[in-house]
């Protein structure tokens, strides 16, 4: 198997490597993929057209729009798929409505507890941040959402699940992830039902009071906080479900 | 972007994935992998990739390698490779 | 020096190779599972660090338009409050973008930036499900090393 | 609306996926009349789609209103369409069957299974509409990772396979992304008309990136077809994954990436350069003739009926990898053809396997025996499917085989001819085999006793209607594209026509 995969890798490199010669040198801004027409649309018509400072924000939720509902999808799929790999007990837990009872709670260790107590609200704040104000600085939707998920892996890692599951209980999770998508798609069929393409936000100004091109800038807003929605709930869930080996129960 | 900070954070990225993969020890190994992803956003921070560099710092160095301790301590520390 | 720089320009290129051959040589030859994955994350790192490089351009920033030009109403602003006129006068949309001056080798190129964050989620979401099946192999087979499986397979013929 | 038809296809399945998600959890009796809701809707669409490219011509679909190369469009023209069309009719009939397996395979997950499976759906049908190269990286994704939980949710071995699926799947989808990196590296753009515009345009034909990122897009897609040396993740997942799972992935996975493999083929590359320039037909012809008779032996070794399936899904692989670079216009006619017979006949094998299994619990072929008695439909069903399979007039399987040898002939691929005419006869040894023990099989004794609570009065052990509609729907449209096979073909000649194949050679 060694040999075999030696011999695979060297020709995949030698292959590649044959390549590399005929590249534009490296940070050419004449090169071709910089030079075309695509990428000079992108920076000097974003802000015209979308009004949003952050080309990176506007490709991706405006421009690239359909791809990066799927890329929600990956983690939603992400999400749901470990859930049905992995966990163990029967989903009945969404039937009962009686609270948990069983308590695994480890003793708190003062410092690590003090020290998360002051650290996880400014996580937070910093995560809604990095959502409300990916327009105009790095972020978005999709690093807020895994930082906001991180607050509460940190809940989980310094206390134990059940205590970071009486913030986002399990059955919450699944809805807070479809929701989030919801909110993704449902921008792109209100711009079907208001006789436009999928994602077309300009149509919007229609139900928005904003001119056509506020239209898109607020929709993408709209769209990114759905990310992060999507984000925070399956983030936390691959945690939950990864390091209670599916039964959550334990914790680490 | 300097090329010999560029070089030296390359050389660094190529030594943590060999590390990382040749450890015997998988809790190291996916400590390592942490700093591989680190170094990772520090190069494209410096290729004026802030976005990938965050996304990566939050994804790769964080969560990534939370996944991976999760696994590596619902299951097992030793490798035989 | 000149030959430095000139061997500046492309080492990039093969040093990403050699990583993403590091990563694909770990998918195919290891025979612990989680090795494995970190390898396939390694592969997929380097591919996106490949991506990045696309869009890098000597002399250019972050691809993020500057405060200045999004928001020119602070020079008018103040010196409308020098000759005592208080006036908040913010100008239009319309307006900023007909003063709008983009040079675009000032900016770096963001299509591959959006390109990889898409390619990111796509590699943790591809290793979360990748350990949900090793911790799942695990409580099968009581083994994370592939030969180990095969043979408790084997034996249970 | 009518505008909207070729993004309803897929959005439709994919926005009742999220629904289901989140109401099917508690409400378990809502996830299939969702899911068939679901796929009807993308059957519909796909209908309206094929006869406005039939009228129109390609029609095109811009997402967020951005025309390309700035925005992600969809072009539809007759190959998206017919294919689109193939992989949502498939996925409707494998969900009707669906209906009593999956509560009896994976009692508790009923509605995670429901989701994964419409999003499965969901990113086949993306990548066959899509135009973007990277949007297709994305959907191959959906679909891998879907299919990675589909299996794993099977038995023991399932999950086993599920691993190694993901460590190929992964290095192909990753070979893919390389390819389109170095696509753009020296076009700067990710549309793949617009590529292809841009290759022309600046003459990089002979550049060695486009070179590479042709190969390693081509290995990429090899690898997640399951093409001979490549194929090592196929049987065991599709062999020990849930029945629906394997009815649904099985016909449409491999199929969908032959299709990404033309479309690579003809619109990004051109058909001059993968054919004439490169000049690799005679190799990659042989490789497929060993592919064919590799996938066809090992097939006939095995026990295991869900697995004798998953290597003649191998060996038709091989069929139309090679009736592809068989660089003649009649062989890529007969692979296109051959996509959509071959969804519906490896559709119609898995259904009746699937059926075998529920009623039975026993995936070996002794567990046929005596079957024409008891389920005659059922038997049926199976019949066309394996004539089809074996190349048997007038069902579908029998013309597709038919322009593949005619491609072979008047190209000079008689080792290509000799492969498939073998393959066909191995087949009709492997069904042979199994009819007669369904046929002649010694009557079930009483004393089996796996059967006895599914017995009718009249000694009949019919499937139930669920199960039994999908297949002879699937049966029917065999025949039926079989019968019908000049207007497919035309819609396939006119898509091919526009492309310069073979012209060196004549």
């Amino acid at each position: 198997m060694k040999s075999f995969a030696l011999i695979t890798v060297i020709l995949t490199g030698w292959l590649l490597l044959s390549a590399v010669s005929d590249f534009p040198s490296w940070g050419d801004t004449e090169s071709p993929a910089n030079d075309y027409r695509l990428s000079q649309h992108y920076i000097t018509e974003t802000f015209p057209e979308s009004s949003v400072p952050n080309m990176v924000t506007a490709v991706l939720a405006d421009y690239r729009g359909y791809d990066t509902m799927f890329e929600t999808v990956v983690i939603f799929v992400a999400g749901i798929a470990i859930m049905s790999i992995l966990r163990r007990k029967p989903l009945d837990y969404l039937k009962d409505t009686g609270r948990e009872t069983r308590s695994y709670k480890k003793d708190p260790d003062l410092i690590i507890d003090t020290t998360c107590r002051l650290m996880i609200p400014i996580i937070q704040l910093f995560a809604l941040y990095v959502v409300a104000h990916g327009h105009h600085s790095p972020g978005g939707g999709f690093q807020g959402g895994v930082i906001f998920g991180a607050s509460f892996i940190l809940l989980a890692l310094s206390r134990d699940l059940q205590a970071a599951q009486r913030w986002v209980p399990e059955k919450r999770v699944l809805n807070l992830a479809g929701i989030g998508i919801l909110i993704y798609s449902g921008f792109g069929f209100a711009c079907m039902i208001l006789g436009s393409n999928f994602l077309d936000y300009e149509i919007l100004h229609k139900i928005m009071p904003a001119t056509p091109v506020e239209a898109r800038s607020h929709s993408m807003l709209g769209v990114e906080i759905g990310v992060a929605f999507t984000c925070t709930a399956i983030m936390f869930s691959i945690y939950s479900n990864l390091a209670s080996n599916g039964d959550m129960k334990e914790t680490l | 972007m300097i090329w010999a900070f560029d070089l030296i954070t390359l050389i660094f990225l190529v030594i943590t994935a060999i590390i990382s993969l040749q450890t015997k020890d998988l809790l190291s190994a996916a400590m390592i992998f942490g700093v591989y992803s680190f170094l990772m956003c520090l190069l494209w921070a410096g290729m004026a990739a802030v976005d990938v560099a965050f996304t990566e710092s939050a994804v790769g160095a964080g969560v990534s390698a939370v996944f991976l301790i999760a696994t590596v301590l619902r299951t097992t520390r030793r490798s035989s490779d | 020096m000149e030959l430095l720089e000139a061997l500046s320009t492309k080492f990039n290129y093969w040093i990403y190779i050699i990583i993403m051959m590091i990563g694909l040589y770990a998918m195919i030859s290891k025979n612990n599972l989680v090795k494995k994955l970190i390898g396939m994350s390694i592969f997929q790192t380097a591919i996106i660090l490949f991506y990045v490089s696309i869009g890098v351009k000597e002399g250019a920033t972050i691809p993020i338009l500057y405060h200045d030009q999004v928001h020119p109403s602070h020079g008018y602003s103040h010196h409308k409050a020098d000759t005592g006129h208080i006036e908040d006068h913010h100008p239009s949309h319309e307006e900023i973008v007909a003063n709008l001056l983009i040079e675009p080798d000032d900016f770096g190129n963001p299509l591959p930036h959006v390109l990889m964050l898409t390619a990111i989620v796509v590699g943790v979401a591809t290793l979360g499900v990748g350990l949900a099946l090793t911790q799942k192999i695990y409580r099968d087979f009581g083994s994370i090393e592939e030969s180990e499986i095969l043979e408790s397979i084997k034996s249970a013929k | 609306m009518i505008d909207q038809s070729p993004a309803l296809i897929l959005l439709a399945p994919f926005l009742l996926a999220i629904l289901l998600a989140l109401l099917g959890i508690k409400r378990e009796w809502l996830c299939f009349p969702l899911v068939i809701a679901g796929l009807a809707i993308s059957v519909a669409a796909s209908v309206v789609t094929l006869l406005r490219v039939i009228d129109e011509g390609t029609i095109q679909y811009f997402f967020g209103g951005w025309e390309p190369p700035f925005g992600i469009n969809l072009r539809v023209d007759g190959l998206n369409a017919l294919v689109a069309l193939a992989v949502s009719t498939v996925s409707l009939l494998t969900a009707i069957y669906s209906k009593r397996a999956v509560p009896a395979e994976t009692s508790d997950k009923v509605s995670q299974f429901y989701t994964l499976y419409l999003l499965s759906v969901t990113g086949l049908l993306g990548i066959v509409l899509t135009g973007d190269a990277f949007n297709l990286y994305v959907l191959i994704e959906i679909s891998a990772l879907t299919s990675y939980a589909l299996i794993g949710m099977g038995s023991r071995r399932a999950t086993l396979a599920a691993y190694k699926y993901l460590i190929m799947g992964t290095i192909g989808a990753s070979f893919y992304l390389l390819g389109v990196g170095y696509l753009y590296i020296k076009t700067g753009s990710l549309n793949m008309y617009d590529i292809q515009e841009q290759i022309v345009a600046n003459n990089l034909h002979g550049s060695p990136s486009i070179f590479v990122a042709f190969v390693v897009i081509i290995v990429g897609v090899w690898i997640k077809m399951a093409f001979f040396p490549l194929h090592s993740w196929l049987p065991n997942s599709y062999a020990y994954g849930p029945s629906t799972t394997s009815a649904l992935l099985g016909p449409l996975v491999t199929k969908v990436m032959i299709y990404v493999m033309i479309r690579m083929i003809l619109t990004v590359f051109g058909p001059e350069f993968a054919f004439d320039q490169l000049d690799w037909s005679n190799i990659i012809v042989w490789m497929s003739v060993i592919a064919i008779l590799a996938a066809s032996i090992s097939a006939l070794a095995q026990a295991s009926l869900q697995k004798i399936l998953a290597f003649l899904i191998i060996a038709e692989v091989g069929y139309m990898v090679g009736g592809v670079w068989l660089a003649d216009k009649m062989g890529m006619i007969g692979s296109i053809y051959h996509i959509i017979a071959d969804a519906f006949m490896t559709l119609c094998v898995f259904l009746f396997a699937g059926i075998i299994f529920t009623k039975t619990g026993r995936h070996d072929i002794s567990a046929m025996e005596g079957l024409f008695t008891k389920m005659p439909l059922t038997m049926v069903g199976f019949l066309v499917g394996a004539f089809s399979l074996i190349g048997i007039p007038p069902t579908a399987g029998f013309f597709s085989k038919w322009y593949l040898i005619q491609g072979g002939i008047s190209s000079g691929h008689y080792e290509y001819v000799a492969a498939l005419l073998i393959s066909s006869l191995i087949n009709a040894v492997i069904f042979f085999r199994i009819i007669e023990i369904a046929y002649f099989g010694s009557k079930p004794a009483e004393g089996h006793g796996y059967h006895h609570n599914e017995e009718q009065k009249d000694g009949t052990m019919e499937a139930s209607f669920s199960m039994l509609f999908p297949l002879l729907i699937t049966a029917a449209v065999l025949l039926g594209i079989g019968l019908y096979n000049q207007e497919v073909v035309e819609i396939i000649t006119n898509f091919v026509s526009q492309f310069n194949i073979g012209a060196i050679i004549l």
